[in-house]
């Protein structure tokens, strides 16, 4: 019983603010017109009130956050259906499909020979929607089966180009970078950061950690001897990777929130 | 029947677009591909969106616990797509860019779905802060590596690890730590990056065939 | 002032989760949150500004500079867009002041359509204010943008006139004083380049830095930052890598010739959140360490 | 970006042609410098021909200069096209300077062409003779691509030999992955704390191979779900991704025996936003408390705010991912983590069924051969800089281009 009790007196406290920075905000506008300026009051105000609100989830979950999160399921949803439909549909299929349609939507239309084959996606398409008929459901697996054989087929030939080929050869490197000779090797060796040992050891340390993390990836060989030990170099250099990109990203994060707090105190309070 | 038509469907598909690859007047296929899968996915929306409608409308029916909240999404669906659909309130009509300043998506886009959006993505200064605190613990030798590698990486990004280690001279100067973090972003990490990617593109191609060959196909449902 | 205060509440609350973890209790995760909002919150509130030191990626661009004979000649690239501008846009403001201040001679181009606008404010907000005597021909010129990406580069790495025959005003470049003795991009001293993208940096290095043996340095936005990293020391004499970046690099400036102490330096008010922020997430990793460690002892001994 | 430099560069083009026009009558704009002068010089060669794997409708001019680039008044060199069909003539390109070759994109496959190069010095048009007469034409197969083609053909079949060999009964070893030992682990953990468990394939849509990953994975993991009888909720971020996974839990339940168990809101849409998802999800979490969470699919910058709220509530966590930049917050924050190819992986292990796991052993093959080439072009680089080996070169040479992307 307290606890709603608490719940109601916190409410109220919420709206009381809201309430004041609403006025509050309305009475500072820049525009002439005093609609739009107790328009964008609220609005400004509850754009707060959602930022708040989202952040008060890292507490606990609350009935604040409950109402921000469904409001932004409901919106987003909306909002990305809009474009789907605005961009695709308009945006690609009309201009290709007819004119009548293009001249409503005010789209260029496409002269195009082969625009018999847009109606391909349309076919598959309301295949797709014969999930909602229990009879003859099982028909939407045709498209399913269009999409992920193209996916299948795009991505493998992807792959092989992109990633597996190009880094292959971007691993041909030098192991004895600049080689003059032994002699000339220990005569000079220093630890500085652009001296040549320093570029022959990371060309050394990326060839056997390339090698290594291929190791670690084999899974129809035992890792146990030799293979063994490589495996294991293998998941040191991951856990070098996973723990410098994840020391790199941190600063990247904070800067996100400092955005957001900037918009509370700058933008609603004013006080920066 | 129910079985090998989407089967033959899936593997004709797909081995054509392997083969376009190759041959030059065949490869506007791949983006023709891509252009029909956005269109299938319009319709899928249809089903997406009912979805939704039908959860959240049920959830009202039966009164069920926060049936309030699923009011709170049906309304902000149903205004924004009244919103976007007919560009209500946007200058330029029904021709006019979607996103055009003044109409009511943009509006509503702006002031609700933006400050949502940076907010929920702003959390991740306090994830990243607290997965800091606990995971990086030494408890083992890859967690120590995982540790050492962050922390030299982390400390090379503020002054304090200029300041550590400044006296090094410079025969040494890989050792001083913004140097080290470098060391490591170039050549331990690089190559750490590079046998994950190598590995991802087996995978994806051993996984590709296995689908086209129609060995992998728990997704094709069954056969009733 | 608000530096005292952060430093007390932070500190204490630091040492209060230390002296929890020594006992062996663990910290709330929520505190934890409290602590990185509370720090950014007092950063922001305060305007806490951190004497960024110069990382020796930094360091070597900026002593390269320093050090010049006067009268240098030195291009500098607008490579970016908008998008890019907060995170690197300081770093090309920054340039433009600590080269000008050391009397070299200032060629700007761009190799991006949208960076000729943005270079052009540069022009009006920081060069003519902070430099009423520099002389256009004479200390600076401005090459203006052109179509064709590194091709551009290819072209003037031989021949500036081909590529430009004339800056962006529509002045010939022989009339210009500060041409009399370029006829290309290896006559220059330092080239800089400030993107994010492609064309930018890397092809700086590639097609102009490389085949004409001419020092190139850098800046770019954080997330291109590592994919340069390979160059440096070798092909790219330094790199300022991101918001960080140019903060040590204002830093620096700041440090050498105080002059520019007052000047907006936005790229270093934008670090001192981030910079406190950070410190603290160390802190944590290192709290977290010792509350682990004297866990296994307590286990190990019962 | 595109969109502005393709104004750039159209704005750069008719100023050049205006430019040139305004030099052809006779007057200069230059001063006439000392030195070599037009007449010096020899005439300008020009080739034509079928621009190489393309799809018709391009030809290739190539010429060479004698020397006019290095003149005071150079302009450019103006593309002159004779279409020997029809008989007209036109300009087609003043190329800027640096140029010997320019790709006329705008012929006709179906007539021919002869094209003659000018250079523009003093406003004055040098032409050379016509070249010989071309005609477009579309190549079969992209050259190019021959050594893509040829490895593409040694790894798929790597992999389809290994397939055919285990469906006839070869033995195969598989190192164990810990990760997916912990699924079974994860769902009987649910069932007996009576909780659900909670499954995300990802934030992409089908067209990415890691979604269907992710799916595949689902199939094995539903069967276990429906034989323990446990409750599974799927939120999906994609419609179409939603119609796919209920196919797949469908079957699982039908293969484990219990159709009627099964109901297709296990897997509802949520929204198509990231960030709005991701809010769902946690909301999901802290209120459904479910005992086992799955993050198996394509993961951006969500991957550690799911991960953490699921850490907080105290949650089995198994990731998997072939994103390089999010799999490290999933190792800090999960239990186990399937790193890139072992996301792929993952379901020919579930699956048990030979030919799947065979499938592996091709991969392996893929990987050793890209360790064996690693090795052969590490030492011949080595060998070719550090002792200028000429044969080394070669061998270095041979395999830049095997392994050349076209």
């Amino acid at each position: 019983m307290t606890s709603k009790m608490a719940m109601r007196i916190l409410t109220a406290i919420v709206a009381l603010i809201f309430l004041i920075s609403w006025i509050m905000k309305s009475g500072s506008g820049m525009s002439d017109s005093a609609f739009t300026n107790v328009r964008n009051g609220f609005l400004i105000t509850f754009a707060v009130f959602l930022t708040l609100s989202i952040f008060s989830f890292l507490y606990r979950d609350n009935p604040f956050y409950k109402f921000a999160e469904s409001l932004y399921v409901g919106i987003s949803a909306g909002y990305w259906m809009c474009y789907g439909f605005w961009s695709t549909v308009v945006g690609n299929f009309v201009p290709r499909a007819s004119r009548s349609l293009s001249e409503f939507f005010h789209v260029p239309y496409q002269e195009q020979a082969d625009h018999i084959f847009i109606y391909i996606p349309i076919i598959f398409g309301l295949i797709l929607l014969t999930r909602l008929l229990p009879k003859i459901g099982w028909l939407s697996r045709w498209s399913l089966a269009f999409i992920i054989g193209a996916t299948a087929g795009l991505n493998l030939t992807r792959y092989l180009r992109s990633d597996f080929i190009s880094q292959v050869s971007n691993s041909f490197i030098p192991l004895f970078v600049d080689w003059k000779g032994i002699g000339d090797f220990v005569n000079h060796i220093s630890l500085a950061a652009d001296g040549q040992f320093i570029a022959i050891l990371s060309n050394w340390v990326i060839f056997v950690g390339v090698m290594c993390g291929l190791v670690y990836f084999f899974f129809s060989k035992e890792h146990k001897g030799a293979f063994g030990v490589a495996s294991r170099v293998g998941i040191w250099i991951l856990m070098i990777t996973f723990g410098a990109s994840f020391g790199y990203t941190v600063m990247g994060r904070i800067s996100l929130l400092v955005g957001r707090i900037t918009f509370l105190f700058g933008d609603w309070l004013n006080i920066l | 029947m129910k079985r090998q038509i989407p089967m033959l469907i899936l593997s004709a598909v797909g081995t054509l677009l392997v083969v376009s690859v190759f041959i030059p007047s065949a490869r506007h296929w791949q983006e023709d591909a891509s252009l029909y899968f956005d269109i299938i996915a319009v319709f899928a929306f249809f089903l997406g969106g009912g979805n939704l409608i039908r959860v959240h409308t049920e959830k009202v029916n039966r009164k069920s616990a926060g049936w309030i909240y699923s009011v709170v999404t049906l309304l902000g669906f149903g205004i924004m797509l009244v919103a976007g659909l007919f560009k209500i309130g946007n200058p330029g009509g029904i021709a006019g860019d979607i996103s055009q300043t003044g109409s009511y998506f943009q509006l509503l886009f702006q002031y609700v779905m933006s400050p949502l959006n940076s907010t929920m993505y702003a959390l991740l200064a306090f994830y990243v802060a607290s997965a800091s605190y606990r995971a990086f613990r030494a408890k083992n030798t890859e967690a120590t590596i995982l540790l050492v590698a962050a922390f030299v990486i982390l400390l090379g990004r503020t002054a304090l690890g200029v300041l550590l280690t400044n006296w090094i001279p410079a025969q040494l100067s890989v050792l001083q730590i913004p140097n080290l973090a470098i060391w490591i972003m170039n050549a331990p990490n690089l190559a750490g990056q590079r046998a994950i990617m190598i590995g991802i593109s087996l995978g994806v191609i051993s996984m590709s065939l296995r689908l086209l060959l129609g060995i992998e196909r728990s997704y094709l449902g069954g056969d009733n | 002032m608000g530096l005292i205060i952060s430093a007390v509440v932070i500190g204490a609350g630091l040492l209060w989760m230390l002296y929890l973890s020594i006992k062996g209790q663990d910290v709330d995760r929520r505190i934890v949150y409290l602590f990185v909002g509370a720090t950014v919150a007092l950063a922001i509130i305060f305007r806490l500004e951190f004497g960024e030191v110069a990382t020796p990626i930094v360091k070597s661009v900026f002593d390269k500079i320093e050090n010049l004979p006067p009268g240098s000649k030195i291009v500098l690239s607008y490579d970016f867009d908008p998008a890019m501008a907060p995170e690197v846009n300081p770093m090309a403001n920054a340039f433009i002041r600590h080269i000008l201040e050391k009397k070299h001679r200032l060629y700007f181009m761009s190799l991006w359509a949208t960076g000729q606008s943005l270079l052009s404010v540069s022009l009006d907000d920081v060069l003519k204010p902070e430099f009423p005597d520099a002389k256009y021909g004479v200390d600076y010129c401005n090459l203006g943008y052109k179509a064709g990406n590194e091709g551009v580069l290819n072209v003037v790495i031989t021949n500036f006139r081909k590529m430009f025959p004339s800056d962006a005003n529509g002045n010939s470049l022989d009339s210009l004083p500060m041409f009399k003795d370029v006829e290309s991009l290896k006559d220059m001293d330092l080239l800089i380049s400030v993107g994010g993208g492609k064309p930018g940096v890397k092809e700086w290095v590639l097609f102009a830095g490389d085949p004409g043996k001419v020092p190139t340095a850098g800046g770019s936005a954080a997330v291109s930052t590592p994919l340069l990293y390979p160059y440096w020391p070798r092909q790219l004499i330094g790199l300022l890598g991101g918001t960080k970046g140019a903060a040590e690099y204002e830093a620096e400036l700041a440090k050498t010739h105080p002059r520019f102490k007052d000047k907006s330096m936005p790229a270093l008010r934008m670090m001192g959140p981030q910079t406190m922020a950070h410190v603290v997430i160390i802190a944590f990793i290192v709290i977290g360490n010792i509350a682990y460690f004297r866990s296994r002892k307590k286990g190990g001994q019962s | 970006m595109i969109a502005l430099l393709r104004i750039a560069k159209s704005v750069v083009f008719i100023s050049s042609l205006l430019f040139v026009m305004s030099i052809l009558p006779t007057h200069s704009v230059y001063s006439q410098d000392a030195g070599p002068s037009v007449s010096d010089l020899g005439s300008i060669t020009v080739r034509a021909h079928d621009t190489d794997n393309d799809a018709g409708g391009a030809i290739t001019v190539e010429w060479d200069d004698p020397g006019y680039e290095k003149l005071a008044g150079f302009v450019g060199f103006l593309i002159w096209r004779t279409n020997t069909l029809a008989g007209t003539n036109d300009s087609v390109e003043v190329t800027p300077f640096g140029t010997r070759t320019y790709d006329d994109r705008s012929v006709s496959d179906d007539s021919t062409y002869s094209y003659s190069v000018a250079a523009l010095v003093n406003g004055e048009r040098l032409m050379s003779a016509p070249s010989v007469q071309v005609r477009s034409s579309k190549q079969w197969f992209d050259g190019r691509l021959t050594w893509v083609l040829i490895l593409g053909l040694i790894i798929c079949g790597a992999v389809i030999y290994f397939i055919e060999s285990a469906k006839r009964g070869t033995k195969l070893f598989l190192r164990r992955i810990a990760g997916l030992e912990a699924i079974d682990e994860a769902v009987g953990r649910a069932t007996e704390m009576g909780r659900p468990i909670l499954f995300v394939a990802g934030i992409q849509d089908m067209d990415d191979v890691q979604t269907i990953a992710g799916l595949t994975i689902l199939g094995s993991i539903a069967r276990t779900v429906a034989e323990y009888d446990t409750k599974i909720n799927m939120p999906v971020r994609a419609s179409l991704v939603m119609t796919a996974a209920r196919e797949t839990i469908k079957q699982a339940y039908i293969t484990a025996g219990r159709p009627d168990a099964y109901n297709d809101d296990m897997v509802h849409y949520v929204t198509d936003e990231q960030f709005g998802f991701v809010a769902a999800v946690d909301g999901i979490m802290v209120r459904e408390r479910p005992a086992a969470c799955f993050f198996l699919g394509a993961f951006f910058a969500e991957s550690l705010i799911m991960a953490e709220t699921g850490n907080s509530i105290g949650a089995i966590q198994v990731a998997g991912t072939a994103m390089p930049a999010q799999l490290p917050f999933f190792v800090a924050a999960c239990d186990y983590t399937l790193i890139g190819e072992e996301l792929f992986a993952a379901s020919a292990y579930l699956s048990e069924e030979p030919r799947q796991l065979g499938s592996l052993k091709g991969a392996d093959v893929g990987k050793a051969i890209a360790m064996i080439v690693i090795l052969v072009g590490v030492i011949a680089t080595t060998i070719a800089s550090a002792w200028n080996s000429e044969s080394m070169l070669w061998i270095e040479n041979l395999l830049r281009q095997m392994f050349s992307t076209g």
